[in-house]
């Protein structure tokens, strides 16, 4: 959005006379809130971003953390909300196309791509649309770049009706020697690299800081991913030969914003001739050159001026464009010309840095307002009712049309775990786990708890699995910063993320603010924090599945109250949540998942998954379905309680297990051993396809498989 | 060593993990080369593996048909070297008219990435030398152009063909894979490659395996 | 009431990019064809319909196809032409 | 020479059928829009190509197109025609 006149007067006189037209739009991109956090920049400083295994933290374009001695993983997470809204298809393609320029930019080969995407009720048909281009966009561009989209989370609510959140992140792999230093000094030459620039996407990023408004269409975008794969494949070749030294993804702000933040990470100025950029339209004014947000471009700068040639000839083999467009220099200053004329002429340190934007925030305890009871119900109407909901039904009418396997590298694929496993095919049998989850019920209602609760069930997710969990990356998606009343969950949700990083003593290696998510009546969406959790697996031969064989017992590890709060049955049967989200159990999770590990080391379970979403009859009657096995469960085995209240309770710190028989007693003394509460709950069948729920041995409910396939298999009609 | 060359266009995708099963498995020395470097006298194979060459752009395959490694793959069919075509590499031998038919739209015009079972029939030829006839084995599908349509299916089910046990895109008599010259030349959708060790699969079945160790042993007993 | 054909073409508005168009223009180029300036890519939807006139017939069309979306107007540009 | 338009619309044959358009069809018809009797999808390309004349324009369309494969005869329809 413009700069305020504050923020002009501000910049005026530090300069000591009037900006430029080309130094406004260069400080409105930077300036804005997509690119300066200026919103947010105190409060993230909470986070804990520091452990010895960080190789980059928060600050450039990706984290980096080691996973092995000699394997370092890239990781970043992104939001792109606001062009979605008008535009799913290329929206969501080009939100792709960003977070994997970002993971290249350290270095590395992007291995693994992730989906967090809350969307519309799918009861109106432009939701429907909405969704169907989403999924689509996010296919038809990860796809073609030939990066596995394995492992994601689908919500759907009327809240994102018309304002869908679009989270995606991708992880990349890189010798830790290997990764970019991402330093330049003065003389170093500038290559911009890849698409030519043009008018499409004119200040894209400063339209992601403001309310939505149709006339913003000039910003649309169009993704071509063909050529960003070109890019990949050329960067790859030329980090083998180890020709570079910089490489930065042009996305939000564009060149002026990527050029402005280079120089000052490296204490450096820089000189740019705007009329080398390579064009799409010859008549391109310098302003449109500096924020233009074509897609698909990148500034690289070369190891020394020995690696010019070869990686000229390396673009020109993949019939990539580029262009020599200026140097870094010794005077910390931005300049840009334009035929000879300068146009910019600002120092560093104002360039990136707004004056402090105060933020009032309108304190307001979580509304609590109690539920009514939920007892005495018709409990099967419930359960299909549960299982029909499209935040709990199969999401396989999603993740197949993702190419999940490209790469040969996917050992647990979506559908088939809690979290993607991916092995690193590299003569051993090591590997990775990724996890991402949100849960804006939780967070709506109490956006502190529901954002750490959101980072313990990616935690565990990657637990469950039999990995361990090393580092965190969180999206914090909410309102209109200048809004106290909404500004409120925005900085709640960070000191959430912050808190559970703390508690669980994970490193957050990466984020995303995405602010002003509100209709045009001003409303704000269903604000939450998507957190993406990345865990280090010995071997990925003994990961652990969701698939239970059957006639094996079940196993709820965890301890279960009643908590219902915020969950998957009040809204199914209620319209909406009320009271408090369950209690986030810090010490509890880190328990869990330190057995976790073990089980599935231990190779003493047949299957695991982390219960959520639907309490435990939720998560047994889909993993029973997907195995194709009959289940039995007796509610007082999980809790002591009102059937409705164990059956649904949501909550934390718990994982269902199918053990194997033989092993049960070796995994219930595990389980003693570590002090966590576990006990058989009931049975996975053979033979028999259905679902059974005793209480006291009394049979209260049964269901077929044909009577729930039709509420499982519901999200059929969305693609 | 027998050489096995592994065709890449821009945008191919699939090139590594390939190349992983031709040394691993097959236990061949594979490399991966740029398709106007392709020479075919100098290979005693080639695979043209997945992905997406040139975006997909107008259609799968087509793009690719037009650069300068058609003339090398027409002629290295016409003197009988080994080509096998993995999903985008089937689409462009298709588009040569090396193989017979054509692959288009999935009936449900989306891309679909699912575990499917492959039945082989008349299993010959250098690709699927260990193969019996009639067996089933499991591997991933990943694509949006997979409806193999052709008039006549006659010819192409009395050479080596592969089957889907449960059509996943409408291809005409569930085909799913077609040859020529005996299995000589050989397309398939399924990509065997991503099924071809243990921990690739969640079934622990390697059904793509056979085809890599199938090439390695004809190569070595001099196919 | 008569059968009709009409044809209805969505591409990208000239001021998007198409990388589609994009690359086979660029591609037949290099395959010498050089008579060939630019290349713009979309959809056809060859519709029939009953209706009045043909005047009906391309109006109805028309309204069709934004009701049901099969073109999002940020983006996409429509043609919708009679065809014999 | 001059830039001419010349739009080339490719679908699937009868005989290879077209589950793209039969889906849509069968998707407007069930919201209602009962004059729809079908719906064939395809590709559109307009093309600028430099020709001596509109004939010439078409002409040299028709021949990239069938030479390059643009389309495919044994399963595709085509239309060339001139566009403004
Ligand atoms: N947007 C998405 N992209 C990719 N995979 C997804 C997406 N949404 C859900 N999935 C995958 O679908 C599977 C089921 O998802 P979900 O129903 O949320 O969890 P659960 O594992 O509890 O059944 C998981 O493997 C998940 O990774
Ligand atoms: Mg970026």
């Amino acid at each position: 959005m413009p700069l305020t006149s504050f923020e002009i007067g501000y910049a005026q006189e530090a300069l000591g006379r009037r900006l430029t037209r080309e130094e406004l739009v260069l400080l409105e991109a930077e300036w804005s809130e997509h690119c300066s956090y200026k919103s947010t920049r105190e409060e993230l400083k909470r986070l804990k971003t520091e452990a010895p295994l960080v190789i980059v933290g928060p600050g450039r374009d990706a984290g980096a953390i080691k996973l092995f001695d000699d394997v370092a993983i890239i990781a970043r997470i992104e939001s792109h909300n606001h062009p979605s809204a008008l535009d799913p298809y290329n929206g969501a393609a080009t939100g792709v196309g960003g977070i994997v320029r970002d993971v290249i930019s350290l270095g590395a080969k992007p291995v693994l791509l992730a989906d967090a995407l809350y969307m519309g009720s799918g009861r109106t048909r432009h939701s429907r649309w909405l969704s169907k281009n989403i999924i689509r966009g996010i296919s038809d561009y990860g796809n073609r770049l030939g990066i596995p989209t394995a492992t994601g989370l689908a919500w759907f609510s009327e809240a994102y009706e018309k304002q869908p959140l679009i989270n995606v992140a991708c992880v990349g792999i890189a010798k830790p020697e290997g990764i970019l230093p991402g330093s330049v000094k003065p003389g170093d030459p500038i290559i911009m690299l890849g698409n030519t620039t043009g008018r499409d996407g004119f200040l894209g990023s400063s339209f992601a800081s403001k309310p939505l408004d149709e006339s913003d269409v000039a910003a649309i975008q169009v993704g071509n991913p063909f050529i960003e794969k070109l890019i990949i494949e050329a960067l790859t070749e030329a980090f083998d030969k180890k020709l570079l030294s910089l490489v930065k993804d042009l996305g939000g702000g564009g060149l002026g914003t990527a050029i402005v933040e280079t120089a000052a990470q490296n204490d450096v100025g820089v000189v740019i001739h705007l009329d080398r950029v390579h064009l799409r339209e010859p008549d391109l004014e310098p302003f449109e050159i500096i924020a233009s947000e074509s897609q698909e471009r990148m500034i690289v700068v070369p190891r020394n001026e020995g690696a010019l040639g070869e990686l000229f000839s390396i673009f020109d083999k993949y019939g990539l464009e580029y262009s020599v467009i200026g140097y870094f220099s010794k005077e910390r200053k931005v300049k840009m010309l334009f035929r000879g004329l300068p146009v910019v002429d600002l120092p560093v340190g104002l360039a990136v840095s707004p004056p402090k934007t105060p933020r009032e925030v309108l304190g307001r305890e979580p509304c609590n307002k109690e539920a009514p009871m939920l007892r005495n119900i018709d409990l099967k109407e419930a359960v299909v009712k549960v299982l029909s909901s499209p935040r709990v039904s199969l999401k396989a009418v999603i993740y197949e049309q993702y190419d999940w396997g490209v790469g040969g590298r996917t050992s647990l694929p979506p559908g088939y775990g809690d979290s993607a496993v991916i092995w690193l095919m590299d003569n051993t049998k090591r590997g990775f786990a990724v996890a991402v989850r949100g849960n804006p019920g939780y967070t709506r209602l109490d956006p502190f708890v529901g954002a750490a609760i959101s980072f313990a069930e990616a935690y565990r997710r990657v637990a469950s699995v039999g990995a361990e969990p090393l580092a965190a990356l969180d999206n914090i998606n909410s309102g209109n910063p200048e809004k106290p009343e909404q500004h409120y969950y925005t900085l709640r949700m960070i000191e959430g993320i912050a808190h559970a990083s703390q508690a669980l003593n994970l490193p957050v290696i990466g984020g995303n603010v995405s602010l002003y998510n509100e209709d045009e009546s001003g409303s704000m969406i269903d604000p939450v924090a998507s957190v993406l959790v990345i865990g280090r697996i010995e071997d990925v031969t003994k990961a652990l599945t969701t698939i239970p064989i059957g006639d094996s017992p079940l196993v709820l590890a965890g301890d279960t109250k009643t908590e219902l709060g915020g969950s998957e049955v009040q809204r199914v049967l209620l319209g909406r949540g009320y009271g408090r989200p369950p209690e986030f159990k810090p010490i509890e999770e880190k328990r869990l998942g330190i057995f976790a590990k073990e089980v599935s080391e231990k190779g003493i379970a047949n299957a695991a998954h982390s219960v959520s979403l639907g309490g435990v009859v939720a998560t047994a009657f889909k993993m029973a379905y997907k195995g194709g096995v009959g289940v039995t469960i007796e509610s007082t085995a999980i809790c002591d309680c009102d059937p409705v209240e164990a059956l649904f309770s949501e909550s934390q710190a718990r994982i269902l297990y199918e053990v194997k028989r033989e092993k049960l007693q070796d995994f219930l003394s595990l389980a003693k051993a570590f002090d966590i509460k576990a006990g058989v709950i009931g049975n996975t069948l053979k033979d028999e396809r259905l679902f059974r729920l005793t209480h006291r041995s009394n049979k209260i409910m049964e269901l077929g498989f044909e009577d729930v396939s039709e509420a499982l298999e519901g999200l059929e009609n969305l693609g | 060593m027998r050489r096995v060359a592994i065709m890449k266009y821009p945008g191919t995708n699939c090139e590594n993990e390939t190349l992983y099963a031709v040394r691993n498995v097959s236990k061949l020395d594979g490399k991966v080369v740029w398709h106007p470097d392709f020479k075919a006298r100098e290979w005693d194979a080639v695979v043209l593996p997945g992905g997406f060459s040139y975006g997909d752009y107008g259609r799968a395959g087509l793009i690719a048909s037009w650069s300068k490694a058609s003339r090398e793959l027409l002629n290295a069919f016409d003197y009988g070297l080994p080509i096998l075509g993995i999903c985008n590499g089937f689409q462009v031998l298709s588009e040569l008219g090396i193989l017979p038919g054509n692959l288009l739209y999935n009936a449900s015009a989306k891309f679909i990435a699912k575990w499917v079972n492959v039945k082989f029939h008349n299993p010959r030829g250098p690709w699927l030398s260990l193969i019996s006839d009639g067996e089933v084995l499991p591997m991933p599908i990943a694509h949006a152009e997979g409806r193999y349509y052709i008039d006549d299916v006659e010819p192409i089910i009395g050479e080596p063909w592969a089957e889907y046990l449960e059509n996943p895109n409408g291809s005409i008599q569930s085909i799913a894979g077609v040859s020529r010259k005996g299995g000589v030349a050989l397309g398939i959708m399924p990509h065997p490659e991503r099924a071809t060790f243990p921990w690739q699969s969640l079934k622990y079945t390697t059904g793509g395996r056979r085809i890599f160790e199938s090439i390695g042993e004809s190569l070595r007993r001099g196919w | 009431m008569q059968g009709y054909k009409v044809l209805l073409i969505v591409s990208y508005k000239a001021s998007a990019r198409d990388p589609e168009g994009e690359t086979i223009a660029h591609e037949l180029r290099s395959l010498g064809h050089e008579e060939v300036v630019s290349v713009r890519a979309g959809k056809a939807f060859l519709f029939e319909v009953k209706a009045g006139s043909e005047e009906d017939a391309i109006e109805s069309v028309t309204r069709i196809a934004s009701e049901t979306k099969l073109y999002n107007p940020s983006v996409h540009e429509v043609k919708v032409m009679r065809v014999a």
